[in-house]
């Protein structure tokens, strides 16, 4: 699946939630499931700190493919970062340079990643373009 | 108790508000408070009848406007106690009346190897001045630690204490976990040494009688608009005698007596330290707002919190599984608390689309975080608008949250 | 011209005032200016509405605030042309904004010795905090001499450049004299030897179309309530470059990063020189009266306004044994003049008497008093809302003056 | 005439003129009458300094009597300087203290003393003030 499929695929299974209380119930139970950190992986070269909650992101390449793995300390934080990992992982540097994120909109979470929620989202995103951007130099060299 | 709730409300047209379709439920007092009509008309009688450059002006709306503002210093320095009303500077909130006092006291008094005291609960505000100060004039801080309780380690305040201290700066109450501290006693043990007191005083005003003549503090500073007043005003109380020897903070209009490039000589107080075109629109409007709590009666407001208060914490405590972040009995109108297991970001998050706001997150005290090894609070902080039908939609929306989580 | 003045009226309720039983006339603009009824509703709406403390709250009342507050940024920066809108900060006024350069620029980058060179003609917020800089750093202050017709004289300013000066500090329109100085020749000369340049934008935003980009300055300062707007809220523009290094001005909230007792970081711009709650209301009011003038059209006012200025001048000349301070044709919206003979307190306190608003006295200019041998002037400042028949009352108003002096 | 008198008596004189304009005149004649300083006197000693005008004052004692003489630079502060010095010239020290000025305000001049009209008046009152105790306690030694 593109991307862009993985996203429609995302706002389908929300779009059948109406309930705000669904949505975050799911949220949480997606934040649960992610393999989170151990505490010796939480380190301060991982850490994006926001204001309100810290996301820790690792990142690596394996067969031209970026790996993201990713926790925080708030689940809420956690259950979209798995959402953010399960559309961009496994994908090349440039699919996930070309690609637009729509979903986190479309799912209703907007304000999640407005620049001021300071919760660690807005500059996760930023952090994985900038590793795509990074290991996209790195293959081209 | 005979307190008109309801006619209160009324004057809080922003509790109407709906959030996400549910009716507002607004514990977020400590961050700021609404402002009621009366303080939003003051200021419209401003802009729609006298508005005009203050002082110096020999037109009538100019002489009004002059008369409004040197009457708001008035209410201000009554309701506070103060001596005399030109004690009382506006500014445009605590963290500028502290930033001016570490300033200008600073540069006046303190040398290299000098000491200031503050505690390990004070709000940045009251923390980053002095810091600043400390890279400049190699000033030393000296940090009262905080006890597990959430109290001030008087001991250790008194041997922090030494030939060197020049300035004791605590806030009076904690904007985190709500203690209010022993100024009197820190007030008496510093002047007994002949060491100047700050009091933050922006978690006090609203919830305590203040009255800075009786404290003897030397320096006083609230926000107004945690006062229910208007935002970008503030007050920094100090004494005279202090005031009269420090340097200007800021230069400018109004401030001076006479300029020339050669030499300038200052106007006396408070217009020194007041610089350019004061706020005298948000000055009025804060005096409008302490007028109105005067009017109610602040002790009439005081009670009511109080009620509210340990209605709230009885409500909180019987849920079970949470933590609480400071002692209870001593404590002004706000509770800090955690959800055992549940990060105060999420509890947060889940209460506002129940229409309920609450501060979560460290409250601009990081250090206190790190004392407590915690990412940060869930703060309810109540106002004198607040009702126990709001407190149980709170304690209702924690059960929620707690449902949501499994 | 198409200028919809009854409506502009209708929307400024204070217009409508008796002063002793007359008409106000209201000619004190460069003090302070009116507000429309659209910047009291839109602070209204903030507090009836939304109102709540900003940033780092995860309620949806913190959001809309926080929107409200950084579009309001945003609107100020599109106005002046800020590249970014992380370069325009919210300050109390233009005074606050000259003293945040004066202190942050002065720590960072001035040492003993170092050079600033101001105006002549500056009003003492652009003079006295570099005099504090001077007693505090022994920084040295030249000062560009002003010509008799009120202009600066640019032969001296060239020369007064050294291998020292690092700032140049002046008005881009005088208040007193209503001169637009030449700034975009002054920075050009100024970055041709790498100096900084600051301008005092106070009594230029309203009547000028203003382009921080296109002018290049590195500074550039301004106060809401002279551009229609609230009192308390001002601009500091600033270059990213020198702002980033700059060391902060005041410390508390929201402009740190992390806090601990042992080192603390600070936030990035704008956020950095935002210390402590800043007056959100107060800027969205700002934002409001950006809005206003936008929507009649800048071009339109500034066209109207330069009718009336001369229209008012030439009725003015017509009243034979007046002199006029600055020259006629590079002028702001402002005319300085005295009636022979009169003292202008005598003039300003007859004109009231007649509804009559105007400033007399030194204009917290007073070293251009001393150079021009005066004790003040009258000074009749125009805002877009003002009228031609208004002038023909001021015109009125002092062949009575004269008149009374038989 | 008491010092009361004499108020009542700029009372009466100004209570015949209704419009603002006569008064003004009035003001303006009178202080077109008063002898003023010449420059030489001028001196910053008498010197009181509003914002917005000047005023200069000198007194000396005469056979226990305090003798006042007082300038301005504007017209309108100089007549109500005239109106003072009538008032209050050749009176005893105690006379002086003992009095209460309350002309100025029934003439509806009453905006010229307001502390924050800066024309130099108030501190002129007070200045005659501080003359009375200087000389009071003069003559007591
Ligand atoms: C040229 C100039 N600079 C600075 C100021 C000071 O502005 P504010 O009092 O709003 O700080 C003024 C206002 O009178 C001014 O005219
Ligand atoms: C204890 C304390 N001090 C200082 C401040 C800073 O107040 P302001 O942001 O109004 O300057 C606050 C506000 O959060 C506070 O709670």
């Amino acid at each position: 699946m593109t991307i862009q499929e993985v996203q429609q695929e995302i706002v389908d299974e929300f779009g059948m939630l109406t309930d705000w209380m669904d949505k975050y119930s799911l949220l949480i139970e997606l934040g649960n499931d992610l393999d989170g950190f151990d505490e010796a992986q939480r380190t301060d070269q991982n850490l994006i700190e926001g204001c309100q909650s810290k996301v820790w992101l690792h990142a690596w390449l394996n067969n031209g493919q970026i790996q993201f793995m990713a926790d925080s300390d708030a689940i809420i934080v956690k259950g979209i970062v798995a959402l953010l990992i399960r559309v961009l992982n496994n994908r090349t540097p440039d699919e996930i340079l070309q690609s637009e994120l729509f979903f986190v909109d479309k799912i209703g979470l907007k304000e999640h990643l407005s620049p001021t929620r300071s919760n660690g989202l807005v500059s996760m995103i930023k952090q994985m373009r900038l590793f795509a951007l990074a290991y996209k130099a790195k293959m081209e060299k | 108790m005979n307190y008109p709730i309801e006619a209160i409300r009324n004057d809080f047209p922003i509790l109407t508000q709906q959030v996400h379709g549910k009716p507002l439920v607004y514990f977020d007092n400590g961050a700021t408070t609404h402002k009621p009509r009366q303080v939003v008309e003051a200021m419209e009688e401003v802009a729609f009848r006298y508005n005009s450059n203050i002082h110096r002006g020999v037109h009538t709306l100019s002489n009004l406007c002059t008369e409004a503002f040197e009457n708001a210093r008035q209410t201000v320095a009554s309701f506070i106690g103060a001596h005399n009303s030109h004690e009382v500077i506006f500014t445009r909130g605590t963290t500028e009346s502290i930033n001016l006092v570490a300033y200008s006291f600073g540069e006046t008094f303190l040398q290299s190897g000098d000491e200031v005291i503050i505690s390990g609960m004070e709000h940045h505000s009251n923390i980053v001045p002095w810091q600043l100060l400390q890279k400049r004039k190699g000033v030393v801080l000296k940090v009262i630690p905080v006890l597990d309780n959430g109290q001030l380690d008087m001991e250790v305040f008194r041997s922090l204490i030494s030939r060197r201290t020049r300035l004791v700066s605590v806030t009076h109450v904690s904007n985190v976990l709500g203690t209010i501290n022993p100024i009197e006693e820190i007030i008496e043990i510093a002047h007994q040494h002949n060491i100047a007191v700050l009091i933050d005083g922006a978690q006090a005003v609203q919830h305590l009688a203040v009255d800075v003549k009786k404290l003897d503090c030397d320096f006083y500073a609230l926000s107004g608009h945690k006062l229910y007043g208007p935002t970008g005003i503030g007050v920094l109380y100090g004494k005279e005698k202090w005031l009269n020897q420090m340097v200007p903070y800021q230069g400018g209009g109004e401030m001076i007596q006479t300029v020339t490039f050669e030499e300038t000589t200052f106007n006396e107080l408070p217009y020194k330290f007041e610089a350019g075109t004061p706020d005298f629109t948000g000055a009025i409007g804060l005096a409008a707002a302490v007028k109105y709590l005067q009017n109610i009666g602040l002790q009439k407001i005081h009670a009511y919190e109080d009620e509210l208060f340990n209605y709230a914490f009885e409500k909180l405590q019987a849920l079970g599984n949470i933590t609480f972040y400071g002692t209870a009995h001593i404590r002004g109108s706000l509770i800090s608390f955690l959800l055992n297991g549940i990060h105060p970001f999420d509890a947060g998050t889940l209460l506002d689309k129940m229409g309920i706001a609450v501060r979560t997150g460290h409250h601009c005290a990081q250090p206190l975080m790190e004392r407590f090894k915690i990412p940060g609070t869930i703060r309810a902080s109540f106002g004198l608008y607040n009702t126990t039908s709001e407190v149980d939609a709170l304690v209702n929306g924690l059960v929620k949250v707690r449902q949501l989580f499994g």
